[in-house]
């Protein structure tokens, strides 16, 4: 295993920086994301890697706002022309396990068998994941019980498998990227330590069963009971690594103007809003109940996987304490 | 689909002189939504029409925006021809090139045309969004309102009363009859001002169509054209009109004293007055700051009270209060006159300290037979016959810096009138004028004036008077004889200052009761300098006599019957058609906060409980609605309201926005 | 032709005209031939109170460089009350404006009234001279500048 | 109450009794007149017609020394008081004259000091009352007319009272106990301007005056500016040799202020008068001997 | 504090089991030591969950708009901010008296939950910043009360954190919001949990209006938060609750503020949500009102 002192992390950036874009979890004015390393070097963010930041990494695959195409008026005539791609490979530097899982489930959504998202695909290809370990759970973290390895990230996504040593990180290739990427980094230790203990999770419980329980309860009364406080925002949906919804709108200036695909979510009214005005998920209850389902049910149906991985971002930030995972104990009884 | 076709009217070379109007046409030619695109001569001409009409229906136009002079001036003309050939007036727009654009940026071509090619875009984005709208009908009120008992009141009361319509008179004075009342003799004629006055002061007061309210004050204007509700405070008079004869004794019997403000305070009155022997109505009203018992009510005493005691009728009533009472209305004049600027802020004329400097309303009252001397041209001060009289032209008018920078239009003629007047009752009396121009533009006038000078003797000074001093018992007159270019000094007995004429004081304030606009001396502003002198900028209010601007009386009494026939046509509707621009709220988004409700100018918006069909229940929920016959559509609620569920018709948020967007577009 | 290099820069500036006063003091202005500077493009409203601030704040998003609201003296509005209306919004919104950072010198809210000409030229003639020596405006805008030079170059 | 003093040539020479008056009554007044140290010629009746700079920078030296003490400048004679006033007002007007105008004078002048009149300051920042107050005689007896002149009164923007009808002499002469009788004259030139180019025009004016004065039936004159006095006074007596006598005394507004303060008239200057002006001042009973000011 | 626990849970039983109420709204402990949150109660049996500790942050007055249409009856507990908040509620006509059974609960400050969640357990957490600059911690209505009025901490409106910002050059002001503003990620929490936010139809949720676009970034962010502001200018109530739901930290509360701030100064002390008629300062004007537009 390739190793690095902390203290000398910052020349594994400039390295990585040198070769890549390089994307690292930051704290920008109270707010944890993925950003650009620069803003750590300007002094704009500050790294992050005491736990898993709050707006998760699929930004680095699907942003909250990006432009399909641009299109101009000529005439009557509309010119078309085609977003570029990321022209530069991307280094995803402390990617969390539950993290790169839920790219695993985006991956079904965006690379399905009869339709590749071109703009996904391109990020896809292009980014290298660098996937930490977590040896420290949060308390509202709860990746095992929905059934993740802690000690390896999901290797269809991480490029790297990272381990946090105390003093140093361990460097793992998982696929050629990652490998190419290693090697091309220079100042790295070497050593075959044995991986970092981890702590247990204390938030655990068993999911054994769960979509098919589900399957009986579009009726019952939990649902009223858990959506009763529930405030139709979108911050679950915002930081769900796994949630995905979009819409298409456009954003014209004059002659020209670009298409986008925002963020969105089925907390929100518009969401189901009908062109005739007809709402078929009016309130709270019918919202709350199709994100859980589709989180624990209905992704589970079709894609054989849950579109909950456990990293308990919602369970933390939910402004009312929504907690799903207490949803799910209530329902396994 | 819109398919919007734009006209660019070169407004011969008002516009096309700095704009290049075929340029501007060009540059629209593929904005969003514009199917045609040309320029035009004159687009308001009977061709640039016909070329609109025959544009929309060759390349199918559903929209059209003409660029042009301004909406104020032409919108109702490119409506009407839009309308002509199928097409609803709203979906129309118009750009102002003109006034907005080529004649405010002279020799600017390039940037003017730039300018008006956004200004375009700007009409072209809006238009778009534009919806087809229909007018809507209100009630009308068969009666009018005018306010102000004068010359120009009385007459447009009598024109509007013999059409047939109801129509009431508000005085604030105890008696009708205004200023003319206090004219001795009027100009070019030299006939007696109140021989001609008191038949119509009659002829209104016992008309069956006439009402007069007396001794009152416009207090609040609610409601709309045809609508009118309007709110009249009657004054206390403290007597009982109804029991009152107008025998008269009560004022033969009055102890209390009191300047006479009808007579220029010439002389006293009782404090239990009536302001002139033929007042209309002829009962007296008690002053109440002059009168004894009030006066002496307010020391905790209650004397006096003879008015009561020698009153054969019993109707003197210490303890009438001030009343308030609404009436509707379907139009409103306003006919309020004007006021006699106030000389004493010229020092040069000695700060009205002396008292044979007099104002030309002084005069008239002092040679009226019925005033304080009896018609006898004696000075003030001592009641001796002047021997020289100077007169003094321009006294506030045509000064900007301390007066009026307007002409007052008639102190030229009744400053003839008065001299001719001072040579006839004095004729070994030498009267001299002071003025700046002679303005005579009036039927006879100028033949007046030249008689005025050859006739008459009297003899005019062209320049302007620099000081005026006491010197023992005469008025050392000190000014300047521009054509001879030389300085003159004349003792004289009296002076005579031909004072401007000012809007009434309180004009502002009545304009915003009434709602009209007013110019930046206090003059109603009639809603087009040329082609709408009567009407206002508010419907259904119009404007007869002074108030409007300095007006002799042929002129007054014009406008009055100009006033009365638009007064007239408006009552004579059964129903007015209404501007469909008006507020309506989405009652899908509305949330009923009712805060809208307070903001509305016009009562319209009300709460009103709706049922709706939600998740298989019928619910009920409050909603805001607007009475579209009472809103006027000012769009204060559409701001107040948060979720956009008010909104304005053709001011809506979208279409707003999208001249703000068509705009800001162009930056970039 | 709009340019944003500062030693030539013209700056556009959008006037709210309510339409009884604002609006007619500037057709005042025109056919008084009181000249002014190109830079400003009035919108009609009926009123001063129809002016939602949100229109003023979306003015600066998409690259406005000043905002003018006006309208009728207080007292004066042909509905009566409008402008009361506005005065008190406007009066908070031009200190929220500042306190975003919003230049004041760009947001304006001025009385004139239908014989107002003279003064509307004043006005805008003021207004456009302070802007353009502030240049133009940054804060707060929401261009396109990428995606449309994009487009632009491939034509 | 502290001033910059300006006091002028006239002042020194022709007006010397206005001088004299002047600090004696200030001091009584306890108004501290400081005066401007190395004061320059204020360029009245000259130097508006050499240049127009010329007359505003010659004032304008002497309001820069007083603005530099950070003082008002208090200026009895009215010519001064108008020169001053000017450079004053212009420099307040515009941007550009302050700079050419510093840059002329060498000095920094931003206006900010102010020229007053002497009178003005009586009447504005003392108050009638309050000079009444310190009186220890009334004028009470004397019949008096003001005469203000053109300088204090014209033009508008430079005037320090109402340009039609002044009163701040009038008010103080009647605080003092003085029957102020009223006439037309109160602000007619005195024609001192043309004495020198065109004596008969000169001449003429002052005999208007001074006809309407004795016409009036009042005792004196009472006047603030050192020119018109000397016109009034001096040319009197021309006056009287070619239309006959007038003896009407002309007093500085100082003299008689210093005359209720019980000051003696010599020692206001009184005695320095082309008509003889001492005798009049009988009417209000014994004035002081003088010797103990 | 667990005397009014106790006499919350005997209150609701009592509502309940009378049939006073047939719902009533309190807090229950959430997943976190410092998590606690609404609970609906319908049932006497289960009035045992209702807690009341220093966490009792949430405003449970807007929750009674989701009983609108119902039958029920519903009591809730409420603080000082509640109580305003209900007002606000009442005078926007969003809920109705008759409906609700507002029983209020005198509170001395609630200690931050996003401070908590950042500190290590058992560390002394400090009281939410909304709450330190509380001036009615007692409720302003109610129909029952528990507990003992407390004195007020705050008698004065405290604008220093606005004032630090006025303080700032124009070009600091920008960078600043545009910094808060970036970390916007639109969620609406803020909006959602406002009591004054209580539009059945937000002009947020209505993108064909025009209004705003989806597109999220600084400009588009600034503009929500500003129009927020604005249309709860001389509404806000000062609950802070837009500011502790916010997941990106963004100052929400400086901006309602800054209105607060102007309002008072500019046409008179106002204080939203203890009245429920009277004119709002938007919805109203004075003839005399500061003339800075000539």
């Amino acid at each position: 295993m390739k190793t690095i002192e902390k203290a000398k992390l910052d020349s594994l950036f400039a390295q990585l920086a040198q070769n890549y874009s390089l994307l690292v979890p930051v704290d920008y004015n109270g707010l944890t994301q993925f950003a650009p390393y620069s803003q750590v070097q300007e002094g704009v963010s500050q790294l992050y890697l005491d736990g898993n930041v709050t707006v998760s990494p699929k930004t680095a695959y699907l942003p909250q706002s990006e432009a399909m195409y641009k299109f101009r008026a000529q005439g009557k005539k509309l010119a078309i022309e085609e977003m570029a791609g990321l022209d530069k490979q991307q280094v995803l530097f402390g990617v969390r396990h539950c993290d790169t899982k839920a790219i695993q489930c985006l991956d079904k959504v965006f690379l399905d068998e009869k339709f590749e998202d071109p703009q996904y695909k391109n990020k896809r290809e292009q980014n290298i994941v660098f996937s930490l370990a977590c040896n420290n759970p949060k308390a509202t973290c709860f990746c095992e019980s929905m059934g993740l390895d802690r000690a390896h990230a999901e290797a269809s996504v991480a490029d790297v498998q990272v381990y946090d040593f105390g003093d140093s990180f361990g460097f793992e290739a998982i696929s050629d990227k990652g490998k190419a990427c290693l090697d091309k980094l220079t100042g790295l230790g070497e050593t075959a330590s044995k991986l970092p203990d981890q702590k247990p999770q204390t938030l655990k419980f068993d999911v054994a069963g769960l979509p098919e329980k589900l399957k009986d309860m579009f009726e019952d009364p939990i649902w009223d009971e858990y959506s009763f406080k529930c405030l139709n925002c979108g911050t679950c949906s915002y930081i769900c690594p796994t949630c995905h919804c979009f819409d298409i709108n456009n954003k014209i200036r004059g002659e020209v103007g670009v298409k986008l695909r925002t963020w969105d979510s089925c907390m929100f009214n518009e969401y189901t809003l009908m062109a005739g005005g007809h709402q078929p998920r009016a309130g709270k209850k019918e919202r709350v109940r199709n994100r859980f389902l589709h989180k624990l049910q209905y992704f589970n149906e079709k894609h054989d996987m849950s579109l909950c991985v456990g990293c308990g971002r919602c369970v933390a930030k939910c402004p009312v304490n929504v907690d799903i995972t207490k949803f799910i104990r209530q329902v396994i009884g | 689909m819109e398919r919007v076709g734009v006209f660019i009217c070169h407004c011969g070379s008002n516009i096309g002189a700095v704009v290049d109007c075929a340029k501007v046409a060009e540059n629209v030619r593929n904005y969003p939504g514009v199917a045609y695109s040309t320029d035009y001569k004159y687009m308001c001409s009977e061709p640039g029409q016909e070329m609109i009409q025959n544009a929309i229906k060759e390349h199918n136009l559903n929209r059209v925006v003409v660029a042009s002079c301004s909406p104020r001036m032409h919108e109702k003309t490119f409506r009407a021809c839009v309308e002509k050939v199928g097409l609803n007036p709203y979906m129309f727009e118009m750009a102002n090139i003109r006034e907005h654009c080529s004649w405010v940026h002279a020799g600017k071509n390039e940037e003017a045309t730039e300018k008006a090619t956004d200004l375009v875009k700007m009409a072209v984005s809006k238009v778009c969004k534009n919806e087809e709208l229909q007018k809507g009908h209100a009630p009308v009120t068969k009666r009018a309102l005018v306010v102000g008992g004068g010359i120009a009141g009385i007459q447009c009361a009598l024109d509007i009363a013999n059409n047939g319509y109801q129509v009431d008179i508000l005085e604030r004075t105890p008696s009708i009859g205004g200023k003319m009342s206090q004219i001795d003799k009027t100009f070019p004629t030299i006939d007696c001002s109140a021989c001609i006055l008191t038949p119509k002061m009659v002829e209104a007061s016992s008309h069956p169509n006439i009402n007069l309210i007396t001794y009152s004050e416009l207090e609040h204007v609610d409601g709309y054209v045809g609508n009118f509700e309007v709110t009249i405070r009657k004054k206390a008079r403290s007597v009982d009109i109804k029991k009152c004869t107008g025998c008269g004794t009560c004022m033969t019997k009055c102890p209390g004293k009191a300047d006479d403000e009808f007579n220029m305070n010439l002389r006293k009155r009782t404090a239990i007055y009536t302001p002139f022997p033929q007042a209309i109505p002829n009962k007296p009203v008690i002053d109440r700051v002059n009168c004894l018992k009030f006066k002496s009510r307010e020391n905790g005493k209650d004397v006096c009270g003879i008015c009561s005691k020698f009153c054969p009728t019993g109707a003197i009533d210490y303890e009438q209060v001030d009343e308030l009472v609404t009436e509707k209305y379907g139009a409103i004049v306003m006919a309020t006159g004007y006021e006699q600027f106030d000389h004493s802020i010229y020092g040069e004329y000695g700060y009205g300290k002396y008292p044979d400097v007099i104002s030309g309303l002084h005069f008239e009252r002092l040679v009226n037979a019925s005033g304080p001397t009896q018609g006898h041209i004696v000075r003030p001060s001592d009641h001796k016959e002047p021997k020289t009289v100077v007169m003094v032209k321009c006294v506030g008018s045509r000064d900007p810096e301390h007066g009026k920078s307007y002409c007052s239009r008639t102190c030229c003629m009744y400053t003839a009138k008065q001299a001719t007047m001072i040579r006839d009752h004095c004729p070994d009396t030498k009267v001299y004028v002071f003025y700046m121009d002679v303005r005579t533009p009036g039927k006879l006038y100028d033949e007046f004036y030249n008689r005025t000078r050859e006739e008459y003797g009297v003899e005019y000074v062209r320049g302007r008077v620099s000081k005026i001093y006491q010197d023992g018992e005469q008025l050392m007159v000190k000014g300047e004889d521009t054509l001879l270019g030389k300085q003159v000094e004349i003792a004289a007995d009296m002076v005579i200052l031909a004072n401007a004429m000012i809007p009434q004081t309180d004009s502002e304030k009545m304009a915003q009761i009434v709602g009209i606009g007013y110019d930046k001396d206090g003059w109603f502003t009639e809603s087009h300098p040329k082609l709408g002198p009567v009407e206002t900028h508010t419907a259904g209010v119009f404007l007869a006599g002074a108030c409007q601007g300095p007006k002799d009386i042929p002129d007054s009494v014009a406008q009055a019957g100009a006033a009365a026939v638009k007064v007239c046509a408006l009552l004579s509707k059964d129903q007015l058609e209404t501007e469909p621009t008006v507020s309506k709220v989405d009652t899908k988004i509305c949330s009923g906060c009712g805060l809208c409700v307070p903001v509305c100018p016009y009562k319209a918006i009300t709460l009103e409980t709706i049922q709706e069909r939600r998740a298989g229940k019928t619910i009920e929920r409050l909603v805001a609605n607007v009475n579209s016959s009472l809103c006027q559509g000012c769009g204060a609620c559409t701001v107040t309201c948060r979720s956009g569920a008010a909104n304005l018709k053709h001011f809506t948020n979208a279409q707003i926005l999208a001249e703000v967007d068509a705009l800001c577009q162009t930056i970039l | 032709m709009s340019n944003n290099s500062v030693e030539n820069f013209e700056p556009k500036i959008l006037v709210f005209a309510c339409n009884w006063c604002t609006y007619a003091g500037a057709d005042l202005a025109g056919t008084s031939r009181l000249q002014y500077p190109p830079n400003v493009r009035v919108l009609r409203v009926p009123c001063s109170c129809r002016v939602n601030p949100q229109f003023v704040i979306r003015a600066f998003q998409r690259g406005i460089d000043g905002v003018l609201v006006a309208g009728c003296h207080p007292g004066d509005c042909h509905y009566t009350t409008g402008n009361y209306y506005t005065r008190r919004r406007f009066l908070l919104i031009t200190r929220m404006m500042e306190y975003m950072g919003i230049d004041p010198k760009r947001f304006h809210t001025r009385w004139i009234s239908g014989a107002e000409g003279p003064k509307f030229q004043q006005v805008v003639t003021e207004m456009i001279e302070e802007v353009k020596a502030i240049g133009p405006n940054d804060k707060l805008r929401d261009d396109m500048k990428v995606e449309v030079k994009a487009v632009e170059t491939n034509e | 109450m502290d001033y910059a003093y300006y006091p002028g040539c006239s002042l020194e020479s022709t007006g010397i009794e206005f001088h004299m008056s002047t600090k004696a009554v200030a001091k009584a007044l306890g108004i501290n007149l400081v005066e401007i140290p190395d004061w320059n010629c204020c360029g009245a009746s000259s130097a508006h017609a050499r240049g127009h700079w010329l007359s505003l920078a010659l004032p304008a030296r002497n309001m820069a020394i007083a603005e530099a003490a950070g003082l008002d400048v208090a200026i009895p004679c009215a010519a001064c008081y108008s020169r001053s006033k000017q450079v004053e007002v212009e420099v307040n007007k515009s941007e550009e004259t302050k700079a050419k105008i510093e840059e002329i004078i060498g000095r920094p002048y931003t206006g900010k000091s102010k020229a007053r009149n002497l009178t003005d300051i009586f009447y504005r920042d003392l108050g009638p009352a309050a000079i009444a107050e310190k009186a220890k005689k009334s004028l009470k007896g004397l019949k008096v007319l003001t005469y203000y002149g053109c300088l204090m009164s014209r033009p508008p923007e430079l005037a320090c009272d109402d340009i039609e009808d002044p009163i701040s002499l009038d008010e103080i002469m009647t605080a003092l106990g003085a029957e102020v009788i009223p006439w037309g004259f109160k602000t007619e030139c005195c024609g001192g301007s043309l004495t020198a180019c065109r004596p008969q025009v000169g001449m003429d004016m002052t005999k208007r005056i001074m006809d309407a004065a004795k016409k009036s039936g009042a005792d004196c004159i009472v006047t603030a500016c050192p020119m018109c006095h000397s016109n009034l006074d001096m040319r009197q007596v021309q006056l009287s040799k070619a239309y006959g006598a007038y003896n009407v005394p002309v007093y500085f507004v100082t003299e008689l202020i210093g005359i209720a303060l019980g000051m003696s008239p010599k020692d206001l200057g009184i005695n320095r008068h082309f008509i003889p002006a001492e005798a009049t001042l009988t009417k209000i009973g014994k004035t002081s001997e003088g010797g103990e000011a | 504090m667990s005397d009014i626990q106790s006499e919350m849970r005997a209150t609701a039983k009592q509502l309940l089991e009378s049939g006073e109420a047939t719902v009533v709204i309190g807090w229950e402990k959430g997943t976190m030591p410092y998590n606690s949150t609404p609970v609906m109660i319908r049932s006497a049996a289960d009035v045992d969950k209702l807690i009341w500790d220093e966490y009792c942050q949430q405003n449970l007055s807007t929750y009674l708009i989701d009983f609108i249409y119902t039958e029920d009856k519903v009591a809730i507990f409420a603080k000082g901010c509640d109580t305003r908040a209900y007002n606000r509620l009442i005078q926007d006509k969003r809920i109705s008296a008759d409906k609700c059974i507002v029983i209020g609960v005198p509170c001395s400050g609630m200690k931050s939950a996003k401070a908590a969640a950042k500190l290590p357990e058992g560390a002394e957490v400090p009281m939410s910043k909304a709450c330190k600059e509380c001036r009615y911690p007692n409720p302003v209505v109610f129909d029952r009360k528990i507990g003992q009025d407390v004195t007020p901490w705050c008698t004065e409106k405290d604008f220093s954190d606005v004032e630090a910002i006025e303080a700032m050059d124009q070009d600091a002001k920008a960078a600043f919001w545009k910094e808060q503003y970036t970390k916007c990620i639109r969620c609406y929490a803020c909006r959602n949990i406002c009591p004054a936010c209580n539009c059945t139809n937000c002009i947020f949720d209505q993108s064909a209006s025009g209004w705003q676009s989806k597109d999220i970034n600084a400009s588009e962010n600034q503009f929500y938060g500003v129009t927020r502001a604005f249309h709860v200018a001389g509404r806000c109530i000062e609950c802070g609750q837009c500011e502790m739901v916010c997941p990106s930290d963004v100052p929400i509360m400086l901006m309602n503020k800054k209105f607060i701030k102007d309002i008072d100064t500019l046409f008179g002390a106002y204080e939203a949500g203890l009245e429920t008629e009277g004119p709002v300062p938007l919805s109203h004007y004075e003839v005399s009102d500061p003339e800075e537009f000539m």
